[in-house]
């Protein structure tokens, strides 16, 4: 039965997506069955998780072919971790839909294409097959990309305009490493590769793909200098879809990263990972800085998940197991907050009754909606790594982890821009909360039908507590992440799950060879 | 025998071949767009034709001929409608005829495309 | 497959060659729109009849299926094409009986 | 072959950079025709024997050319087809909304007055 | 027990707004009872802990990360945690008579009794992280306490700025603590006390240094870092009284204190606390007796205070560490008394002034009894406790012959009378003025802080042995050995005393010149030009600057821009590792004649680009495009793939068809008009060196051999077990028919996708 | 809409034609070139032909069905196929085989109807938005 | 029709009585089928099929020899060896009525030597053709009429 649970993070989504197209012209039928669905996802992503922390790596060989033959799914604890984190988020912003998507929007096909995304964010997280990961990413992207566009305003198309021509880059970028690296290697299976790359003669090409693989899943990751598309669409479309996108999207690029730099590309961690190493840092710092400049709320966050996507590949970069961890736990506490932020943002642009966030339409939050800003306070607080929330832990183990291999340079860029993030919270507490608004806050939710103000809050109520959960009682997930960082570090296992008895897998050490090199920034 | 045959099969693939290019010569050098597309519709067909003819007859098989005879007959279908198309629109865009051509009976009739398409 | 045949399908793909490369000078170089619908609909043609000989010369039929596919679909881009021209034209003419 | 992938690519990676959408999209027409041919590149050419098996035969004769790129690449042209459209679409409506292609002048989602 | 004190306090908190709403006269006492009672349970533990044995208490928490809620009290901390607690009662008493009526007095005692778990937590933390969790905890709450009057464009950017200065003392501090974590192996204080690791000689002694007084001196406004000090006075007086005089900023000199053993004793540390310790000292004094409002002078004899307090931990001695426990038991009652007693003041009069202030004591004698025992002691007049603990500093500085320190003691204390003249001598005994006209009492709430706090000081200056286990206590936990400290009132004539009276003197003079005084002090500020506000304003400024800068050149809203920017970075990193990674190798050339064909087709192909690259209409490129795709699906075909030429042909004309129907409308720009020669000269740098990198990719990757056994099964077994004879198809629908699943996928999506963006828009209601 | 009587006459021929070699292509891509794919295509393309010919609201009366409804079935029809498997509890899309008649087929059936679906739905909404 | 189904219905027979359900099979059936109904002609007096098929065929046949000319002609004017070309555009009034006739004209003239066919007026009676070699567009005009109009009129009714 377990193959089945597998796969379910794909099959349920995509068979919720199949009905809900067939009922095109039914909304409410598409509602329900959007809710099912992610409920189910919830639940089964659930399962899985528990089966792979408890009884080890889970592997499922589509068709019944043997790797590498057919096509892998894989369940290890990254991957299961980031399947249930995702299927959360998938559940609240299609409960926050239900409430805040309009009809236009709905008709058009939202609760399909939401669906549809959810079916490429989790293919992504759950396959083995290096290829197969490409088309998840492209489900992902044309998922994206119309549900960026859904509604058709002029923002909208303009967002979509630059974010669809970078992304296009971004995917044919990452077709062309596949291809290449099937063209030394001969597999497209990444337990497979793992095992043939160490044998492949030329290996400066292989650190020449690798950094195909760098450029192509840092452009979805929006690491710098790839991340333009992001700030320049992510506060344009439905709430919702904001934060979806702001809570997934660029994660699957920084799970790429993890899954293919931990696992595929170990070889050369001097070189490479010193490229990732400098990229994140100046993520950190250009993403904060950007949330600084702008006087826009959502798009001060969209810079915020720049920011944080450096912090996320600086502990990949590093690649000691704690580093490993870090990035786990942090991944899925920025999944937590990033969507908890869109979404309220989408709550205080309905209670501003404007059309946008910008600063000088927000204020008097505190007066209107005490209750909002207390569940407001927890990501707000979490996003500054304010303890104890979260992000704090997120940010001890980075800082642990830098401290512990000598990256002094990168720890200072992370307090940082942890500094520059503070600066932005506090300064969005003070427009968004305290500042007098230029006019009163509607009190719009008491005025929405009861279902529609429930499916507003419930999402919001969830994830504060989620974060805060996490914040008060770290160590379930801090040992949940140990134990994705051991398997990142040593992913023999993966590769003896994936492989079986056939191949016999030497351990693969990922960050070992970098404390030999001497090229680090 | 079978020499003679493969001969003749070269023959016409060589013959289909210079058809193509005669079409393709006539491409280059006509004087205007729809004189060169007398070239390449005629010219350009029978050539194709030519080569998958002797295409069926290297393939001895009625499975392939059939296939060829379909292909053939939608070239003859295809070509004829897709030069009137052509045609048409180049008439109604306007573009300048020759220098060369004498009479035209279209412009300016009530049939004129470029009139007529007009919204 | 005789000497001589060989050397005649060697021919006949060296001019379907060249004729190719005078096609994709007239779809570059125009000058009218016209001109390079002509010469991209004889690129199809031509394309059909380097398939077919080259399903001769493999010695592989298969070929000859993707040539009936192209025969069908070089016709429908030309369709889409001539429609293109028309639809600009009949906009030109509108606009400037507009101006 | 590797250098018409390269000018290929060369080629799409100046259309890209155009300020007209519609050269961008040109660039991914151009990119993705690049990357095909690159996939079935790498995947080494073997000239005119198509991976099929002959109805007398069992297995696959030696010598006929790799097929799984061919299949990865079919994979990808049917996923190229389906961006590119969505991508074409999008222009006309971005003519349609903001009277222009031109990219530098699309400044509605990030105004210049307002960071 | 100490967790349970930090959380019911926080529970507490929790109902604030609640049992405010429900019970608006009585909350404030209810409330108060918290506190009190910790407090209480604070004392019964002080027999003990002055005997020497702290009180230890650890819960789980993250163990995998080896963090516990350790919690330790020795003298330093039960010093601290009663007065957290004991000043903490009488501030939510006193805030709520302060605040009565306000809307929000609710919410704010919910923060004032957050803070004050926080800042208990801190104080007696003893896991290194679970102190930085309390340190941050403060910043936050102090935070909210700064802005609660928020409406005031100055409080909310007063509460940033306190925010960030402490916040980036918090970082500094997170990664001082984890250092020393790692250098000694340890996860709380205590351990690596006892453990014997001398971080001193440890490598990063100076990192670990440099970090924590960043932190600590940011917490307590040390100089550079103080001027968001008075800032902060902004916010409304219980929180300044409790706050910026007794708890918070104390916070740093705590962590000082607490760290003093371990990192203490060294060359920097003493040069470094000095002088700051000192400078602050000195600038507090200077800005205290410019200032006319009587929460400015008494926020700037706090910066004064603490800057006294760093100097004794910098100088370290065994004296300057008992009178560093004096005169931080003494500063905090008497300071927390005036605090209060300023805020009755203003409470009654409405005015802060001392212009505007004389006669008050007419109008408010309790209040004017209570300000007058405060500035008594801090005036250090005996018999209060200000003169004990100035007794000891004097002392201490004198017998360890540190006379720089002892000028500047001296200099302090001096303006320290004078400023507690100016607090009572103008506003009660002065001229009536009209703002007292219609001053009046505050309630028993008022009063009740600055009484107990005013009469502490009396009384422990009268019997010096209650405080005495307690001070001692502390004095040991900052030395990290018995020091044996003894308190008296009267010490019998010794130099201090003479001190004493100098002090006075020099005080008296100080405040019957205090015009000149004051213009002298003015014209010193002019000279030296600082103006650390509008400096922090600068610094913020910059970052602002540098950020749009950055933001603007990177995130222009202009596509051409992000894409140049990403393919240069592209370039960057691919060219750069061909270059210096090796890798580039060239594969063994074969032409047949068959591979002329395949050139041909190449040469089509790169004639399509060319035609694209240069067309001067839609139709020239599109057909050039054409020629691109039509010589790409030959290619296809020619090298054995005919099911994906078949598809490239199809998909060609379909993209025709789609083209077509798109762009009938949309205009086009003739090439090379729509970029300028350089940009022209850069894209193609960039587009040639990008194809020049894939080509030299692709060539190396022809030059290694490829395993095909993949291939190979799927020849083997598409027939026999996938019963297909075309393999292509099988892998398609078979072998790798997941693949096939979500590229199935993608095409609904993007047909739904293409419909939904024609036809669902908003504003323009729906058309299915 | 082309107005042409030549173009009409041609299309009513060719239609059918392409129809019927669209589905010989899919049948028989399991064993030589062709299968969903492009068997799909091939038909999307004739009725994008006919609605260029006659316009759109002829070509959805001659397809019957609204495409997304052929779209979602198809994918569904997809997804099911693999799901056949449940009984013999092996993983997802394993073939099972029947004779001749397998779900790859299946499968293969679902892509062709979602390439139509999908295709047709763009070509739907582009004419008739379009305009053009 | 009836009679082609009829042929198609025989030719099946002769498959399933063979076991061979190839293309090769079906056209072999087809033919004999055709083969016997034609023997059997006078069973069904009014159908046109014969006619039909074997004129159609008479006519493919000639229209392949005019296609032949045609690009022979062609190829001369291309290499210049040729009568010097003489473009024109010509109105042939249009005799045939249905669909079928008239595309099936316009389709030959675009085959045959020298002229294509340009449009054909909204009321379906004037066909434009356009003509290479017009020295004389009214004798081009005529020719073509009789040349093949007619023919394909005789084929269709
Ligand atoms: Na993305
Ligand atoms: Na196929």
């Amino acid at each position: 039965m377990n193959h089945w649970l597998t796969a379910a993070p794909i099959l349920v989504p995509l068979t919720t997506a199949a009905l809900c197209m067939l009922a095109w012209n039914y909304p409410v039928v598409q509602r329900v069955l959007s809710l099912a669905g992610s409920v189910t996802l919830v639940v089964l992503a659930g399962i899985l998780a528990a089966t792979t922390l408890n009884d080890g790596i889970q592997v499922v060989q589509m068709g019944a072919w043997a790797a590498p033959f057919g096509i892998t799914l894989v369940a290890d604890p990254l991957s299961a971790l980031m399947i249930v984190i995702a299927s959360i988020m998938g559940l609240c912003c299609a409960v926050y839909a239900l409430g805040d998507i309009d009809p236009v929007r709905e008709r058009g096909g939202f609760h399909p294409i939401f669906q549809v995304l959810m079916v490429g964010v989790c293919g992504a997280f759950i396959t083995g097959d290096l290829f197969n990961l490409y088309v998840w990413f492209e489900v992902m992207l044309i998922s994206s990309f119309v549900l960026l566009s859904l509604g058709g305003t002029k923002v909208q198309i303009d967002a979509a305009v630059k974010y669809v021509a970078i992304n296009l880059v971004a995917t044919a970028c990452l077709l062309l490493a596949v291809a290449l690296l099937y063209g030394i290697t001969g597999t497209l299976n990444m337990a497979d590769l793992s095992q043939r790359l160490p044998q492949v003669a030329n290996q400066g090409l292989v650190s020449a793909i690798a950094v195909l693989f760098i450029i192509a899943f840092g452009m979805k990751a929006a690491l710098f200098p790839f991340f333009f598309w992001l700030p320049a669409a992510y506060h344009t479309p439905a709430v919702a879809v904001q934060a979806i996108f702001a809570g997934l999207l660029t994660k699957v690029g920084v799970y790429s990263l993890l899954r293919v730099f931990t696992l595929i590309f170990i070889g050369d961690t001097g070189w490479t990972h010193s490229i990732l190493l400098w990229m994140a840092g100046i993520t950190m710092i250009v993403g904060a800085l950007g949330s600084l400049a702008t006087r826009d709320l959502t798009r001060a966050w969209s810079w915020q998940v720049v920011a944080h996507i450096g912090s996320m590949v600086m502990g990949l970069a590093i690649a000691t197991p704690l580093a490993l961890a870090a990035t786990a736990f942090y991944l899925v506490h920025d999944i937590v907050v990033k969507t908890n932020l869109f979404l309220s943002a989408g709550l205080v642009r309905r209670l501003s009754g404007g059309e946008d966030t910008a600063f000088a339409r927000l204020g008097g939050l505190f007066k209107a909606a005490p209750w909002l800003c207390v569940l407001l306070f927890i990501p707000l607080a979490s996003l500054a790594g304010f303890p104890p929330l979260s992000g704090f832990w997120g940010k001890l183990l980075l800082v642990k982890a830098g401290l512990e291999t000598q990256h002094y340079a990168m720890v200072a860029a992370l307090l940082v821009s942890g500094l520059l993030t503070i600066w932005l919270v506090g300064r969005v507490w003070a427009e968004m909360v305290w500042k007098a608004p230029v006019q009163p806050p509607a009190a719009l939710l008491a005025s929405m039908a009861r279902g529609r103000a429930y499916a507003l809050m419930l999402p919001l109520v969830l994830l504060s507590l989620i974060t805060f959960g996490i914040g008060v009682n770290p160590d379930r997930l801090l040992s949940v992440a140990a134990q994705v960082g051991a398997s990142l570090h040593d992913t023999s296992a993966y590769v003896e799950a994936v492989l079986g008895g056939k191949a016999e897998p030497v351990p693969t050490l990922v960050g070992e060879l970098q404390h030999q090199a001497g090229d680090r920034p | 025998m079978l020499e003679a045959y493969q001969a003749l099969i070269g023959i016409l693939a060589v013959a289909g071949a210079a058809f193509c290019a005669i079409a393709a010569i006539g491409l280059a050098r006509m004087p205007d767009a729809i004189t060169r597309m007398h070239a390449s519709s005629k010219a350009g067909t029978l050539g194709c034709g030519l080569i998958l003819v002797a295409l069926a007859l290297y393939f001895p098989s009625v499975d392939v001929a059939a296939r060829v005879v379909a292909a053939i007959l939608f070239l003859l279908l295809t070509t004829p409608v897709s030069a009137h198309m052509i045609g048409r629109a180049i008439y109604a865009s306007g573009e300048k005829l020759w220098s060369g051509t004498g009479r035209d009976e279209l412009r300016g009739t009530k049939d004129d495309p470029g009139e007529r398409l007009n919204g | 497959m005789t000497p001589f045949l060989e050397t005649c399908l060697a021919i006949a793909l060296g001019l379907l060659v060249l004729s190719l490369a005078l096609a994709t000078f007239r779809v570059l170089k125009g000058p009218a729109q016209g001109d390079r619908i002509v010469a991209i609909d004889l690129f199809g043609v031509l394309a059909v009849a380097l398939i077919a000989l080259f399903a001769l010369w493999m010695g592989q039929v298969v070929f000859l299926d993707a040539a009936i596919a192209l025969a069908l679909v070089a016709f429908f881009g030309t369709v889409a094409y001539a429609r293109f021209v028309e639809h600009k034209a009949a906009r030109q003419r509108k606009e400037d009986g507009d101006a | 072959m590797s250098l018409a992938v390269g000018g290929m690519v060369a080629g799409a990676i100046y259309l890209f950079l155009s300020r007209q959408f519609l050269r961008i999209l040109f660039g991914v027409i151009l990119l993705s025709n690049a990357v095909n041919v690159a996939i079935l590149t790498v995947g080494r050419l073997t000239q005119g024997q198509p991976p099929l098996i002959a109805r007398n035969a069992e297995i696959m004769a030696q010598g006929v050319s790799n097929p799984l790129p061919q299949a990865l690449i079919l994979t990808a042209i049917v996923i190229g087809f389906g961006l590119l459209s969505f991508a074409l679409a999008l222009g006309w409506r971005a003519y349609q909304e903001m009277g222009t292609l031109d990219t530098s002048a699309m400044r509605v989602a990030e105004p210049e007055d307002r960071p | 027990m100490i967790l349970t004190a930090i959380l019911v306090i926080i529970l507490a908190a929790a109902v604030a707004p609640t049992l405010h709403r429900v019970l608006p006269a009585l909350s404030h006492w209810l409330l108060a009872l918290v506190p009190l009672s910790a407090a209480c349970w604070f004392a019964t533990l002080v027999p003990g802990v002055a005997a020497g044995v702290p009180v230890l208490e650890t819960t789980r928490w993250a163990p995998s990360l080896g963090i516990a809620l350790s919690f330790r009290l020795d003298g330093l901390s039960l010093l601290f945690a009663l007065l957290i607690c004991g000043i903490g009662a009488f501030i939510t008493l006193y805030s709520g008579g302060y605040l009565r009526g306000h809307p929000r007095q609710g919410r704010f005692h919910l923060f004032i009794l957050a803070f004050m778990a926080a800042m208990l937590g801190l104080v007696t933390a003893d896991d290194l992280i679970s102190l930085f969790v309390f340190w941050e905890l403060t910043s936050i709450t102090s935070f909210m306490l700064i802005g609660f009057n928020h409406e005031d464009a100055r409080s909310r950017r007063s509460a940033i700025q306190a925010l960030l200065v402490t916040g980036g003392g918090g970082m500094a501090l997170l990664a001082a603590l984890v250092l020393m974590g790692m250098a000694s192996g340890h996860c709380t204080l205590s351990a690596i006390a006892a453990s014997g690791v001398d971080l001193r000689a440890h490598a990063l002694y100076p990192a670990m240094l440099v970090l924590l007084l960043l932190a600590a001196f940011t917490k307590s406004a040390q100089v550079p870092f103080h001027f968001w000090l008075p800032n902060a006075m902004d916010a409304p007086t219980p929180v300044s009284a409790y706050l910026h005089s007794a708890t918070m900023v104390k916070a740093g000199v705590y962590l000082l204190a607490r760290l003093n053993p371990t990192l203490g004793g060294t060359e920097p540390w003493f040069w470094a606390l000095t002088i700051a310790g000192g400078v602050t000292a000195l600038w507090g004094s200077a800005m205290a007796l410019r200032s006319t409002d009587l929460k400015k002078i008494l926020a700037y004899t706090t910066l004064m205070a603490l800057g006294v307090l760093v100097l004794l931990i910098g100088v370290g001695s065994d004296g300057a560490l008992k009178a560093f426990a004096g005169f931080l038991l003494a500063h905090s009652l008497y300071k927390g008394a005036l605090f209060m007693g300023a805020g009755s003041v203003d409470h009654g009069s409405g005015t802060r002034e001392v212009g505007d202030l004389g006669g008050l004591w007419r109008k408010m004698p309790v209040t004017g009894l209570f300000i007058a025992l405060a500035a008594l002691s801090m005036a250090g007049l005996p018999p209060f406790f200000g003169f004990v603990a100035k007794e000891i500093v004097y002392d201490s500085a004198f017998s360890n012959e540190r006379y720089l320190v002892l000028a500047v003691l001296l200099l302090a204390n001096s303006a320290m009378v004078a400023a507690a003249a100016t607090l009572f001598l103008k506003p009660f005994l002065g001229a009536p003025t009209r703002a007292a006209a219609h001053a009046h009492e505050g309630g028993l709430a008022l009063l009740a802080g600055p009484a107990a706090l005013a009469g502490l000081s009396l009384l422990f200056g009268l019997w010096t042995a209650l405080p005495q286990g307690l001070l001692a206590a502390t004095a040991d936990a900052v030395r990290g050995a018995p020091l044996g400290l003894e308190l008296h009132l009267w010490h019998g004539v010794t130099p201090a005393l003479g001190l004493s009276a100098l002090t006075l003197a020099l005080g008296a003079v100080l405040f019957l010149a205090l015009a000149p005084v004051k213009s002298l002090l003015a014209g010193v500020q002019k000279v030296t030009r600082i103006d650390h506000d509008r400096a922090w304003d600068c610094l913020l400024n910059l970052v602002e600057v540098l950020a749009r800068g950055v933001t603007g050149w990177l995130q222009n809203g202009i596509l051409t821009r992000y894409l140049t920017l990403t393919f240069a970075g592209m370039l960057a990193l691919l060219g750069s590792t061909l270059l210096l990674r090796g890798g580039m190798s060239w594969p063994g050339m074969t032409l047949s004649v068959g591979d002329g064909l395949g050139l041909a087709l190449a040469v089509l192909m790169l004639a399509g680009t060319l035609g694209a690259l240069r067309a001067g209409s839609r139709m020239a490129a599109i057909l050039s495009l054409s020629v691109n795709g039509l010589s790409v699906a030959l290619f296809f075909l020619l090298y054995g793939a005919p099911d994906v030429g078949i598809t490239q042909l199809m998909v060609e004309t379909l993209t025709a068809i789609i083209l077509v129907l798109v762009l009938a409308r949309l205009p086009f720009l003739p090439a090379g008009a729509d970029r300028p020669l350089p940009a022209k000269l850069l894209h193609a740098a960039l587009a040639i060196g990008l194809g020049a990198c894939v080509t030299a990719i692709m060539l190396s990757i022809l030059g290694q051999p490829l395993p095909l056994d993949l291939s190979q099964f799927f020849g083997d077994t598409s027939w026999l077990e996938a019963h297909g004879r075309n393999v292509v198809n099988v892998i398609l629908v078979d072998f790798r028919g997941f693949d096939t699943l979500g590229e199935i996928t993608v095409i609904a999506a993007a047909g739904l996708g293409v419909f939904a963006l024609m036809k669902a828009r908003k504003g323009q209601g729906n058309r299915p | 809409m082309m107005d042409s009587l030549i173009l009409r006459t041609g299309v009513r021929i060719l239609l059918p034609l392409m129809l019927l070699f669209s589905i010989f292509i899919l049948w028989r891509g399991h064993h030589e070139p062709g299968g969903g794919f492009v068997g799909g295509l091939i038909c999307a393309v004739g009725f994008a032909l006919h609605a260029l010919a006659f316009g759109i609201d002829a070509m959805r009366r001659v397809l019957k069905a609204d495409p997304r409804t052929i779209l979602g079935a198809g994918l569904l029809l997809g997804i099911l196929s693999g799901f056949i498997t449940v009984p013999t509890g092996e993983p997802y899309m394993t073939a099972q085989w029947v004779g001749g008649l397998g779900t790859p087929v299946l499968f293969d059936i679902g892509v062709y109807l979602v390439v139509v679906g999908g295709v047709l739905a763009m070509v739907c909404a582009l004419m008739e938005e379009g305009g053009a | 029709m009836n009679l082609l189904a009829l042929n198609i219905l025989l030719a099946l027979a002769w498959m399933a009585v063979n076991a061979d359900f190839s293309l090769t099979g079906f056209t072999a059936g087809f033919i004999l089928a055709h083969l016997i109904l034609w023997l059997a002609r006078p069973l069904f007096p009014k159908e046109r099929y014969f006619r039909r098929t074997w004129g159609g065929a008479a006519y493919a046949i000639w229209l392949v020899k005019e296609i032949f000319v045609s690009a022979w002609a062609v190829a001369k004017g291309v290499l210049g060896i040729g009568p010097p070309i003489r473009p024109a555009i010509i109105a042939v009034p249009l005799e045939a009525k249905t669909d079928l006739e008239i595309t099936l004209f316009a389709c030959s003239i675009t085959l045959t030597p020298g002229t294509l066919t340009l449009d054909i007026s909204p009321d379906r009676k004037v066909l434009y053709m356009h003509a290479m070699f017009a020295a004389d567009p009214d004798q081009l005009r005529d020719d073509t009429k009789a040349a093949m109009e007619s023919r394909i009129l005789k084929v269709l009714r």
